[in-house]
C-alpha cells in the first residue's frame, strides 16, 4: 500500500505546453464550444469554451455543480441529451475529426475506437442484466472484424490488464456481484478494450470509497503509460487534481476561468476564483482539541448492536450485522466525529442513535435516561433532545411545505403556538444565515446549502442537545461545504449542542471533531481525541484510510505541499 | 386497466434545481395540441351533460313505436331507436349517467383505496391481511364480480357503479402502498418522525401528498374504464336500466342494427370514444407532466 | 428458489380461500333460483321445491359450504346443476378456445405493442410519440363489441375474407383455426395493444435515463442494439407484469370477444352460469381464474429472476 | 358451401381482394373439406343444457325430446290426434282407452319397447304437466295388458285424454325406457337412450353451446306421410348440429355467408340483411306464432282491486306493444283471442277493452273511481331475454299515460323467475306485473292454458288468481262431450278471464326461420324438426 500513484512521482513541468501551439498533434481540442438547451427559451450552458489535451496527457477539468464541465464530456462524446442540449457553435476536434459535424453512424464508428468514456457511478452505468463478458464483448463486435476466439482472448487480455482478480469469474458475472471498484474497473476494461487515443473520465471515483479511489487511480495512471492515452479527467475534487493533473481547466457557470499547468494552479491561481475553491478545500490536519466546557455527557452508547435480517419463521439465515459493539460518549458542547467507508455502519449507529431505527443490542443514553426500548409512545419527550441533519438536503426537506411550515413542525408538535413557532422560524433562519422572509418560500427555490441550512435550521428549532449530521455536508460543493461547517461550529460556541458528526471525508473530520471515532465493518477501531487519532493513528486500517486521501501532500488553502511537520507521519512501510 | 402495481409512476420527489437546467423546462406553450383539444372537447361534452334538459330536443324516454329505427332526419338529427326514442335525446342524457359512472367509479376508487393504501403502506401487520384481501379481490374476474353483484342488487345506476368500482379498489390500493413504500424511505419522512411528528399526521401531511400524481393518473383510467365497463355490462345484459339512458346501453341496445342502423351505434360510440380518448390524453399529459422520471440523479 | 415456490403457493391458499368463501356467499345471497331455469315457465311452487330439494338447495348455507368444500379437496368440483354434466368436463370443454383466444391475442399484442411502446419512447414528444400513442389510446376507448362488429362488417362481409363466426381446433388443422381466430384475436388486442404499448414506453422512459444506456452509447453501439438489447430487457420486469396480468384477466376480459364471434369459451360459461344461477360451475370457473391468476402472478415473479439477475429469490 | 354469394356486387380493390381471396381460401381450407356426411347445421333459440323433456318445458328441450324419442300418439296439421307409437281405442263409456304399440319399436340399445316403458313414461309426465295432472285426477289404473297393449282406466269420463297426449307442446309425451322413466320426476334423467328417429351423439355435447345428432338407422318409421308430429318420421340427413349463437347478429351474418344451413328465429329487425340472398328462405314454420302477455299479481296492492286491475287492462293496447317487440306489421297480430289466433277455440270474447287499444284518458277516470293512491306497480323488465325486453318499457310508458305510478325494475331473468315465484308484499321482495311469451300450443285451450287456473295461492300460476268460477268451468270444458259445446265454454271461460283480468293477452307475433336453400322438405309446425329435410350440396 506504500506506493502513491504514479502521477505524484512525476515532474510536474515535464512535457506539457501551456496549451497553444499544439494543436496539430493534440488528440482533443475543443473550440469556442457553445451549447445552449432547445426550447423557446434557449438558457446558455457552455459558453465559449476551448480546451486541448495532448497525447498521453491527463487534463482535469474542474469545476463545481452547474460548471458545465460533465456536459463539455458529453458533448465531446457526441452524447448530448437529444432534443434538450444542442451545440450552437464551435468545434470539438477528436483527432482532427469534428464531432458536432459527424453523421450518427460515423459518431457510433468514433465512440470505443478514438474516444471512450467513463462515468461517475459504476453501480448505474454498467447494465444490470448483462455479463460482464457480453457487455465487454458487443464493443469488439460493434467496431472490429474478429474471430469469436480472438474476442475471448481480447476480453481476458484486458480484464487482466484492468488488475482484476479470476478472470473466468469476472466474465461470467453480472455487475450487481462486483464491489464498486471491480465495476469501475470493469468501466475502465471497457472503455480502453480498443485503445483509443482518449479517454474521458467523468467523476469516476467520486462514488468510490477512498481507498479504491486511489486504486482506480493508479490503475488510470498506468494503462495511460502503458497505452499512451490522453484523459480528460473530470473532477471537482481538489485533491484528486493535486494527484494527477498534468494541466488543469477550472470552469464556473459555463465558463472556463483560468487554465495552466497544475504547478502553476496549485501555486499561483490568478483568479479569484480558483482561490476560492482552494482556499476552501479542508486541511488535513486535525484540528486541536477545545477544552472541554462542561462534563456533563449528553449522549451515551455502550454495547450498541444492530443486525439486519435475522432468521424468521421462513427465513433461516444469518442476519447482517451492521453494528456491533459501539461504546461512545458525547459531551455537551463537543463535536465526535464517526469516520469509515461506505457500510462501516456509520449511518446506522447515527440512526439507531435517532431511534429512526431500532437497536437490537445495548443502551442509548440521552442525558442519563435509556432510550433504546422505550416505546414510540414513551419515546417522545426524548425526541426533541436530540434532531438530526439529513445528507441530502434536496430530500430532506418536504416539497410540498414552505419552509416555515417544516421548521415549525416539530414545535408545533410539542405544543408551541403557531405564531411563537413562527416567530422562533425567523430566527433561526436569520441564525443560520438566510433572509427571514425565506420564511414563505419552498424549498426548490433554494440551492443546496441554502437548503442544508434549513434543515439545520428545522433540527435547531427544537432546542435539541445533541445534533446528529449523518454526512450533512458530503453532498456539497467544496465552497458550501466549508461555509456549512463554519455554521455548525458557530451554532456550536453559540448554543452548547453537542454535535454527532458522520462522515467519510477525513478532511471534514479533522476540521470541526474534537474526537473521532474510526469504524469498520460495524465496530469502532479506533477512538479518541481527534489531533491523536488522526495525527497518530494506531490502527492499520485509521493510516489506510489517511493514505489513501487524495491531495494530502498538498497544502490548499496555504497554496504549498504540506509542512512536513503538520503532515501526517508518513506511514508508508508495512503491507 | 391491468397494471397490478402502480404504473411506473415514480413519486413525484423533490426535484433538485440542478436538473432544471438540464432539462427542457416545461412551458406552458409547449403543451401541445392534443392536450388542449381534448380538454375542449371533455369541457364540451360535460356541459352538454349538465345542461341536457335545456337542450335535448325529447324526453329521452318517450317512446313512439310507430316512428321507430328511422334515420338521421329535422326533427331526429341522430334518428330513432328501436322504440321510437330520439337517439340525440338519449345521447344527451346518456353523457350524465356515463360520465356519473366514470367519475363516480374515479372519485369512489380513490376515497377508499387511498386510506387503505396508506394504511397498507405504514402498517405492516395490517399490509398482511389487506394485501390478501385485496388479491382475492383481484383475483376475481371483474367483469364476472360486477354481473354477480349486478344481479344480485338490480340493475341501477348505483349498484353498476358499486360493482364496476370494487375490482378497481384493489388497484389504487397497491398503487398508494407501493408509492408510500417508497415515500416512507425518504429523509423528510424520517425528519418527521425525529420531531416528534405523529402518525396521522406524517401520513397525511408528508405520505399522502406524494400519491396525488399517480393518483390523479390512476383515476383518469379508472374513469375511462369504467365507462368503458359500463358498456359492456350493458351488453352483457347487466347494465343500467334502459329508462336511464347511458351511452353503454343506447349501445347495447342499439347493437343489433349495427348493419342497417349504424347511427345507433355511431353516436354514442363517437361521443363515449372522445370522451374516453379525452381523459386518457389528459391523464398521460398528467403523467408526463408530473413523472420526475426524465431527470434521474443526474448532476452536472 | 423451490422454497420460494412453495412459500408463495403456500400463501396463496389464504387467497383462493378468501375468494370461494366470497364467491360462495355473493351466490347464495343473489336473488335466483336454478330449480327455476331447470323446470321452465310452467312449473308450479310445488315442483319446484321438489326439485330445488334435489339439488340439496335447501340445505343450510353452512352445510352446502362444507359439503362443497370437502368435495373440492377430494378433487371433486361436482356437476352442473342444470346439466348434470361435470363441472370438470364443461371447463375442459371450453378451456381449449378459451385458451387459444388468449394465446393469439397474446402473440398479436406482443408483437404490435412493444415495438410500438420502444419507438414511442425512444422519440419522445416527438410526432411519432404521440401518434403511435394516440392509436393505441384509440383502441382502448371503442367498446369491445363495436370493435369486433366493425372487423366483421369490414374482413368477413365486406370483403369475404374470412368467416365471420366459430371456432376451430387448432388440431383440426392451423389454416381454418387461424381464419377463425384471426378477428377476435385482434379484436380482443385492441384493448392490451394500448396497455402494454403504454406501459412499453413509461418503463422504456424510465430506462432510457439510466447510466448504462448513456454508456451503451459511448459505446458506439446501434440504436437498435442500444433500444432492444439494453435498455428493453431493462424494461421487461414492469411490462412483463402488465403482460402477465393482463393475459390472466383476459380470461374474464374475452366474455364479449367470446359472444361477438360466437367462440364457445370460458368467458360464455361463466356469464351463462351466472345468470343461470348454476352454482357448482360459477364457483369452479372462479377458482380456476383465481387459480389461473395466482399462478400466473407466481410465474411472473419467477421470472423476474431470469429476466433481472439481481433478483434472487 | 358456396363462400363466394354472387350477391356480392362489384367492389373496388378487387384485385387485392381475389388475391387476398386465395389466400384466404387456402387458409381456411373451405375450399375442400371432408363434407362427405350430411349434416344440417342449424342455430337455435337457445342453447340446450337440460336434456329431460319432462322435468323442464323449456323448448329446446322440448325439441331436443322430438329428436331422440318418440311421442305415444301424434297430432297433424289440423289439429287432429292421430296414432305415432300406438294406436288407441276408446270405450263407449268414456272410461277404458287402449293402447296398442305399433311393431319395429326399438331403444337404440336394442331392445324393445314395451308396455312397461309406456306406462312408466306416462305416469312421469302425469306428474309434471299441468293438463296431466288434471288427468291422472281420474286415472283409476294404467296396465299392461301384454308387451303391446296397456290399458288406462278412469273413473270419469275426461274427453279431452286423448288432445292432451296428443298435444305438440308444453310436455309431449316423451317414451323413455322403464329404468329412466323411474327417475323421480323432480330429478334430470341421466340415460338418454331413446327410440326416436335420431340417436344423440353424448361425447359430442357441450352444454349450452352444441348438440349433436345423428341419424337412427334403427328406426321404422310410420308409413303416413308426415303431418306435424303424426306420421311416418323419415330422417334423410346423416347428422343435424344444434348450435346456439348468443349474439342475434353474428347468427344473422352466419346464415348468410353460408356458414350455418337454418337459424330457428330470424330477428325481424334484421331481415333486411337477408333478403337480398338468392341463397336462402326466410319464412314462419307453420301459422302459429307466440302470444306475449302480461300477468298481474293478485295478491299485492294495487292490482288485488279487480277495478284497477281493469284500468291496467284499459290503459294497455296491442298495437304500441307490438311495434315495439316486432316492428314489422307481417309478422304482428293483433287479435283479442286468449287461445292464439286460428285455433279451434280462438274468440274475440270479453277481449274489447284490450283491442280498444290504449285509452289513458279512460284509464285514469277508472282510476280515480277505484280509489287508487298512487301505489306504484312494480313491473319486472327481464333484461338479458331479447324478445321480452321491450314489452316492460312500453307496458311502463302506457301505464304512467293511464295515471299509473310504475316502478320499472330491469333485473336478469334469473332472478325474476324467482321474484315471481315470491307471494310476498312488494316491499318484500314481492311484485306486480311481468311480461312473459307462450306459444300458441301452449295457451290454446283452458286445460292448456297454464293462466287460465284460479286455484289461488296454492295452485294457479305466478299472480295466484283465485277464481273458484274459473275452475268450475275448465271441469265443464274437460267433460264436455261436443266440441261445439267446448267452444261456447272455452268463449264463457275467456269473456270471464277478461271480466277479471285474470291475465292480459297484448298480441301475438311470427317469428320466421331462415333456412338454406340447400335444405328441402322443412315441416311447417309449431316445433321444429328435422325429419323429412334433405340436404344438396
Amino acid at each position: 500500500m506504500g506506493e502513491t500513484i504514479a502521477k505524484d512521482r512525476r515532474p510536474i513541468e515535464a512535457g506539457t505546453g501551456t496549451g497553444t501551439g499544439m494543436q496539430t498533434d493534440a488528440i482533443l481540442v475543443v473550440e469556442n464550444l457553445v451549447i445552449e438547451t432547445n426550447g423557446r427559451d434557449p438558457h446558455r450552458i457552455i459558453d465559449d469554451v476551448s480546451l486541448t489535451v495532448g497525447p498521453g496527457e491527463t487534463v482535469c477539468l474542474v469545476g463545481e455543480s452547474g460548471s458545465g464541465k460533465s456536459v463539455t464530456s458529453l458533448a465531446t462524446m457526441g452524447l448530448l441529451p437529444k432534443g434538450a442540449l444542442s451545440a450552437r457553435s464551435g468545434r470539438i476536434l477528436v483527432e482532427g475529426e469534428d464531432v458536432l459535424a459527424a453523421s450518427p453512424s460515423r459518431l457510433r464508428q468514433m465512440r470505443a475506437t478514438r474516444m471512450s468514456m467513463i462515468f461517475q457511478e459504476p453501480m448505474t452505468a454498467l447494465n444490470p442484466v448483462m455479463t460482464v463478458e457480453e457487455q465487454l464483448q458487443e464493443v469488439l463486435t460493434a467496431h472490429a472484424s474478429m474471430s469469436a476466439a480472438d474476442r475471448r482472448t481480447r476480453i481476458r487480455e484486458i480484464l487482466s490488464l484492468v488488475h482484476l482478480p479470476d478472470v473466468e469469474r469476472m466474465c461470467r458475472s453480472y455487475p450487481h456481484q462486483l464491489s464498486g471498484g471491480q465495476r469501475q474497473r470493469v468501466m475502465i476494461a471497457m472503455a480502453l478494450v480498443l485503445e483509443p487515443k482518449l479517454l474521458i473520465a467523468d467523476e469516476p471515483t467520486t462514488a468510490l470509497d477512498v481507498t479504491t479511489q486511489k486504486q482506480i487511480l493508479k490503475l488510470i495512471a498506468e494503462i495511460q503509460e502503458r497505452l499512451g492515452t490522453s484523459v480528460l479527467f473530470i473532477t471537482h475534487d481538489m485533491g484528486v487534481v493535486a494527484d494527477i493533473a498534468d494541466r488543469v481547466y477550472v470552469m464556473r457557470h459555463g465558463k472556463l476561468v483560468e487554465s495552466g499547468p497544475i504547478q502553476s494552479i496549485l501555486t499561483k491561481p490568478e483568479r479569484d476564483y480558483t482561490r476560492d475553491l482552494l482556499s476552501a478545500v479542508p486541511a488535513l490536519s486535525p484540528r486541536a482539541a477545545r477544552p472541554a466546557s462542561s462534563r456533563e455527557i449528553v449522549l451515551e452508547t455502550s454495547q450498541l448492536g444492530m443486525v439486519y435480517g435475522q432468521a424468521s419463521l421462513f427465513k433461516k439465515r444469518e442476519g447482517t450485522v451492521a453494528a456491533k459493539d459501539v461504546d461512545l460518549k458525547l459531551t455537551r458542547g463537543r463535536t465526535l466525529g464517526i469516520v469509515g467507508e461506505s457500510g462501516s455502519g456509520k449511518s446506522t449507529v447515527a440512526r439507531c442513535v435517532m431511534r429512526l431505527i431500532d437497536p437490537t443490542t445495548g443502551s442509548i443514553r440521552l442525558r442519563n435516561h435509556e432510550i433504546a426500548n422505550l416505546s414510540r409512545r414513551a419515546l417522545r419527550p426524548w425526541r426533541k433532545r436530540i434532531q438530526m441533519i439529513f445528507q441530502d438536503p434536496n430530500r430532506s426537506l418536504n416539497p410540498r411545505l414552505t419552509v416555515g411550515d417544516s421548521i415549525i413542525e416539530g414545535p408545533v408538535n410539542y405544543g408551541a403556538s403557531k405564531q411563537d413557532a413562527r416567530a422562533r422560524a425567523r430566527e433561526l433562519l436569520e441564525l443560520v444565515g438566510l433572509p427571514a422572509d425565506a420564511i414563505d418560500r419552498h424549498p426548490h427555490q433554494f440551492s443546496g446549502g441554502q437548503r442544508q441550512r434549513i434543515a439545520i435550521a428545522r433540527a435547531l428549532a427544537m432546542e435539541p442537545d445533541v445534533l446528529v449530521a449523518d454526512e450533512a455536508v458530503s453532498a456539497l460543493d467544496v465552497s458550501v461545504q466549508a461555509q456549512v461547517l463554519d455554521l455548525l461550529d458557530d451554532i456550536q460556541t453559540r448554543l452548547g449542542v453537542a454535535l454527532l458528526f458522520i462522515t467519510h471525508d477525513l478532511r471534514v473530520a479533522a476540521q470541526i471533531c474534537d474526537d473521532v471515532a474510526v469504524m469498520q465493518r460495524g465496530r469502532v477501531v479506533e477512538y479518541g481525541p481527534t489531533a491523536e487519532v488522526l495525527g497518530n493513528p494506531r490502527e492499520a486500517y485509521t493510516r489506510e484510510l489517511i493514505d489513501a486521501a487524495p491531495g494530502r501532500h498538498w497544502d490548499f488553502p496555504n497554496f504549498r505541499p504540506m509542512p512536513a511537520a503538520v503532515a501526517p507521519v508518513d506511514v508508508t512501510p508495512g503491507g | 386497466m391491468a397494471n397490478r402495481d402502480a404504473a411506473p409512476t415514480a413519486p413525484a420527489a423533490s426535484q433538485p434545481v440542478i436538473k432544471r437546467q438540464l432539462l427542457p423546462r416545461i412551458d406552458m406553450a409547449d403543451l401541445k395540441l392534443a392536450p388542449t383539444i381534448a380538454a375542449v372537447c371533455l369541457f364540451v361534452i360535460v356541459v352538454a351533460a349538465l345542461l341536457a334538459p335545456l337542450i335535448a330536443p325529447y324526453d329521452p324516454i318517450a317512446m313512439n313505436p310507430m316512428e321507430r329505427l328511422q334515420g338521421a332526419s329535422a326533427a331526429h338529427p341522430f334518428g330513432t331507436d328501436a322504440y321510437g326514442r330520439d337517439v340525440l335525446s338519449r345521447t344527451l342524457y346518456g353523457a350524465r349517467m356515463s360520465l356519473i359512472v366514470g367519475i363516480g367509479a374515479a372519485l369512489v376508487a380513490v376515497l377508499i383505496g387511498l386510506p387503505l393504501g396508506l394504511f397498507a403502506g405504514f402498517f405492516r401487520w395490517l399490509d398482511a391481511i389487506l394485501m390478501r384481501i385485496m388479491d382475492g379481490l383481484m383475483a376475481i374476474p371483474s367483469i364476472l364480480l360486477a354481473i354477480a353483484i349486478v344481479s344480485l342488487a338490480g340493475s341501477s345506476l348505483w349498484t353498476v357503479l358499486f360493482a364496476i368500482t370494487i375490482p378497481e379498489i384493489p388497484r389504487v390500493v397497491r398503487l398508494v402502498r407501493s408509492v408510500v413504500l417508497s415515500a416512507r424511505e425518504e429523509p423528510y419522512v424520517e425528519a418527521a418522525i425525529a420531531v416528534g411528528s405523529s402518525l396521522p399526521k406524517i401520513m397525511w401531511r408528508h405520505l399522502m401528498p406524494n400519491t396525488l400524481a399517480p393518483l390523479i393518473v390512476q383515476a383518469t383510467y379508472v374513469c375511462a374504464s369504467a365507462i368503458l365497463t359500463e358498456a359492456i355490462l350493458s351488453f352483457l345484459g347487466a347494465g343500467i336500466g334502459t329508462e336511464t339512458p347511458s351511452w353503454g346501453n343506447i349501445m347495447s341496445e342499439g347493437r343489433l342494427y349495427f348493419q342497417l342502423k349504424p347511427s345507433l351505434i355511431f353516436w354514442p360510440g363517437l361521443f363515449l370514444s372522445i370522451t374516453i380518448l379525452s381523459i386518457n390524453i389528459l391523464g398521460d399529459t398528467a403523467r408526463d407532466v408530473m413523472d420526475p422520471k426524465l431527470g434521474k440523479k443526474r448532476q452536472a | 428458489m423451490l422454497a420460494y415456490i412453495a412459500r408463495r403457493i403456500l400463501a396463496s391458499v389464504p387467497v383462493l380461500l378468501v375468494v370461494a368463501l366470497f364467491v360462495f356467499l355473493l351466490l347464495r345471497l343473489t336473488p335466483g333460483d336454478p330449480a327455476a331455469i331447470i323446470a321452465g315457465d310452467m312449473a308450479t311452487p310445488d315442483q319446484l321445491e321438489r326439485i330445488r330439494d334435489s339439488l340439496g338447495l335447501n340445505e343450510p348455507l353452512l352445510t352446502q359450504f362444507v359439503t362443497w368444500s370437502g368435495q373440492l379437496l377430494s378433487g371433486d368440483f361436482g356437476s352442473s346443476l342444470i346439466s348434470r354434466t361435470p363441472v370438470l368436463t364443461l371447463i375442459g370443454q371450453r378451456l381449449e378456445p378459451t385458451l387459444s383466444l388468449a394465446i393469439v391475442t397474446m402473440i398479436i399484442t406482443l408483437v404490435l405493442s412493444i415495438p410500438m411502446g420502444v419507438i414511442a419512447a425512444w422519440r419522445h414528444g416527438s410526432l411519432t410519440d404521440n401518434a403511435v400513442m394516440a392509436i393505441s389510446v384509440l383502441g382502448f376507448s371503442i367498446p369491445v363489441f363495436v370493435t369486433g362488429y366493425i372487423f366483421i362488417q369490414i374482413f368477413a362481409i365486406d370483403l369475404r375474407l374470412l368467416p365471420v363466426q366459430g371456432f376451430r381446433s387448432v388440431f383440426d388443422g392451423v389454416g381454418p383455426f387461424l381464419a377463425r381466430i384471426v378477428l377476435p384475436a385482434f379484436t380482443l388486442a385492441t384493448i392490451y395493444i394500448a396497455l402494454i404499448a403504454r406501459m412499453t414506453r413509461a418503463a422504456m422512459l424510465e430506462v432510457l435515463d439510466e447510466d448504462y444506456i448513456r454508456t451503451a452509447r459511448a459505446k458506439g453501439l446501434t440504436e437498435r442494439i442500444v433500444l432492444f438489447r439494453h435498455a428493453l430487457r431493462n424494461a421487461a420486469v414492469p411490462i412483463l407484469t402488465v403482460v402477465g396480468t393482463g393475459f390472466a384477466l383476459m380470461i374474464s376480459g374475452v366474455v364479449v370477444t367470446e359472444s361477438v364471434f360466437n367462440i364457445p369459451g370460458l368467458g360464455r360459461l361463466t356469464v351463462d352460469a351466472i345468470l343461470a344461477r348454476d352454482y357448482p360451475v360459477i364457483q369452479a370457473l372462479i377458482l380456476l381464474t383465481s387459480g389461473i391468476y395466482v399462478v400466473i402472478n407466481l410465474l411472473i415473479d419467477i421470472s423476474y429472476a431470469f429476466m433481472d439477475p439481481r433478483i434472487r429469490y | 358451401m358456396t363462400f363466394f354469394s354472387p350477391a356480392s356486387a362489384f367492389r373496388p380493390a378487387r384485385l387485392v381482394r381475389s388475391a387476398l381471396l386465395a389466400s384466404a381460401l387456402a387458409l381456411t381450407g373451405f375450399a375442400a373439406g371432408p363434407a362427405a356426411a350430411q349434416e344440417i347445421r342449424a342455430v337455435m333459440h337457445s342453447g340446450i343444457r337440460v336434456l329431460d323433456p319432462v322435468i323442464t318445458t323449456a323448448h329446446i328441450t322440448r325439441n331436443h325430446g322430438y329428436m331422440i324419442y318418440d311421442t305415444l300418439l301424434g297430432m297433424d296439421e289440423n289439429l287432429k290426434p292421430q296414432p305415432q307409437m300406438a294406436s288407441w281405442m276408446v270405450s263407449d263409456d268414456q272410461l277404458t282407452y287402449t293402447f296398442t304399440l305399433r311393431d319395429g319399436l326399438k331403444w337404440t340399445d336394442g331392445q324393445p319397447v314395451t308396455s312397461a316403458d309406456a306406462i312408466a313414461s306416462l305416469k312421469r309426465w302425469g306428474e309434471r304437466d299441468g293438463g296431466a295432472q288434471m288427468l291422472f285426477k281420474y286415472v283409476e289404473s294404467l296396465a299392461a295388458e301384454s308387451d303391446k297393449t296397456f290399458v288406462m282406466k278412469l273413473s270419469q269420463p275426461f274427453s279431452y285424454a286423448i288432445e292432451l297426449m296428443a298435444k305438440p307442446s308444453g310436455l309431449p309425451t316423451f317414451i323413455m325406457p322403464e329404468r329412466v322413466a323411474k327417475t323421480p320426476s323432480s330429478e334430470a334423467i341421466t340415460d338418454y337412450t331413446g327410440s326416436g328417429p335420431f340417436k344423440f351423439v353424448e361425447a359430442e355435447f357441450e352444454p349450452g353451446v352444441r348438440a349433436v345428432y345423428e341419424k337412427n338407422a334403427d328406426y321404422v318409421p310410420r308409413d303416413e306421410p308426415p303431418s306435424w308430429t303424426a306420421g311416418g318420421k323419415v330422417v334423410k340427413v346423416d347428422k343435424v348440429t344444434w348450435v346456439v349463437m348468443p349474439d342475434a347478429q353474428t347468427a344473422v351474418n352466419a346464415i348468410n355467408s353460408g356458414e350455418i344451413d337454418f337459424l330457428e328465429q330470424t330477428p325481424i329487425d334484421l331481415l333486411p340483411l337477408l333478403s337480398a340472398n338468392p341463397d336462402l328462405t326466410v319464412k314462419t314454420l307453420g301459422k302459429y306464432g307466440y302470444q306475449t302477455m302480461a300477468r298481474l299479481n293478485w295478491l299485492n296492492p294495487p292490482f288485488d282491486k279487480v277495478e284497477i286491475r281493469r284500468a291496467a287492462l284499459t290503459a294497455l293496447g296491442q298495437q304500441p306493444i307490438l311495434a315495439a317487440l316486432v316492428g314489422n306489421p307481417d309478422y304482428m297480430k293483433v287479435y283479442g283471442t286468449m287461445y292464439g289466433c286460428d285455433t279451434p277455440y280462438a274468440t274475440e270474447a270479453g277481449a274489447e277493452p284490450i283491442l280498444n287499444g290504449p285509452q289513458p284518458e279512460k284509464a285514469k277516470e277508472m282510476l280515480k273511481e277505484a280509489g287508487y293512491d298512487g301505489t306504484p306497480i312494480v313491473l319486472m323488465q327481464p333484461t338479458d331475454v331479447a324478445s321480452l325486453a321491450a314489452q316492460p318499457v312500453v307496458a311502463a310508458q302506457l301505464l304512467r299515460q293511464g295515471g299509473f305510478t310504475v316502478d320499472m325494475q330491469p333485473m336478469d331473468w334469473q332472478t325474476l323467475v324467482t321474484r315471481r315465484a315470491s307471494q310476498a308484499s312488494v316491499k318484500d321482495g314481492g311484485w306486480n306485473l311481468f311480461f312473459t311469451n307462450w306459444i300458441v300450443p301452449e295457451v290454446w285451450s283452458p286445460i292448456n292454458n297454464p293462466m287460465l287456473n284460479g286455484g289461488g295461492k296454492a295452485a294457479a300460476w305466478f299472480g295466484w288468481p283465485d277464481d273458484t268460477k274459473l275452475d268450475e268451468m275448465r271441469v265443464k270444458f274437460a267433460s264436455a262431450t261436443s266440441e261445439d259445446e267446448r267452444k261456447t265454454i272455452a268463449a264463457d271461460i275467456q269473456a270471464h278471464a277478461y271480466e277479471v283480468v285474470n291475465y292480459i293477452p297484448v298480441g301475438e307475433y311470427l317469428i320466421p326461420a331462415t333456412i338454406s336453400n340447400t335444405l328441402d322438405g322443412m315441416l311447417e309446425m309449431p316445433v321444429p324438426v328435422f325429419w323429412s329435410v334433405t340436404k344438396s350440396e
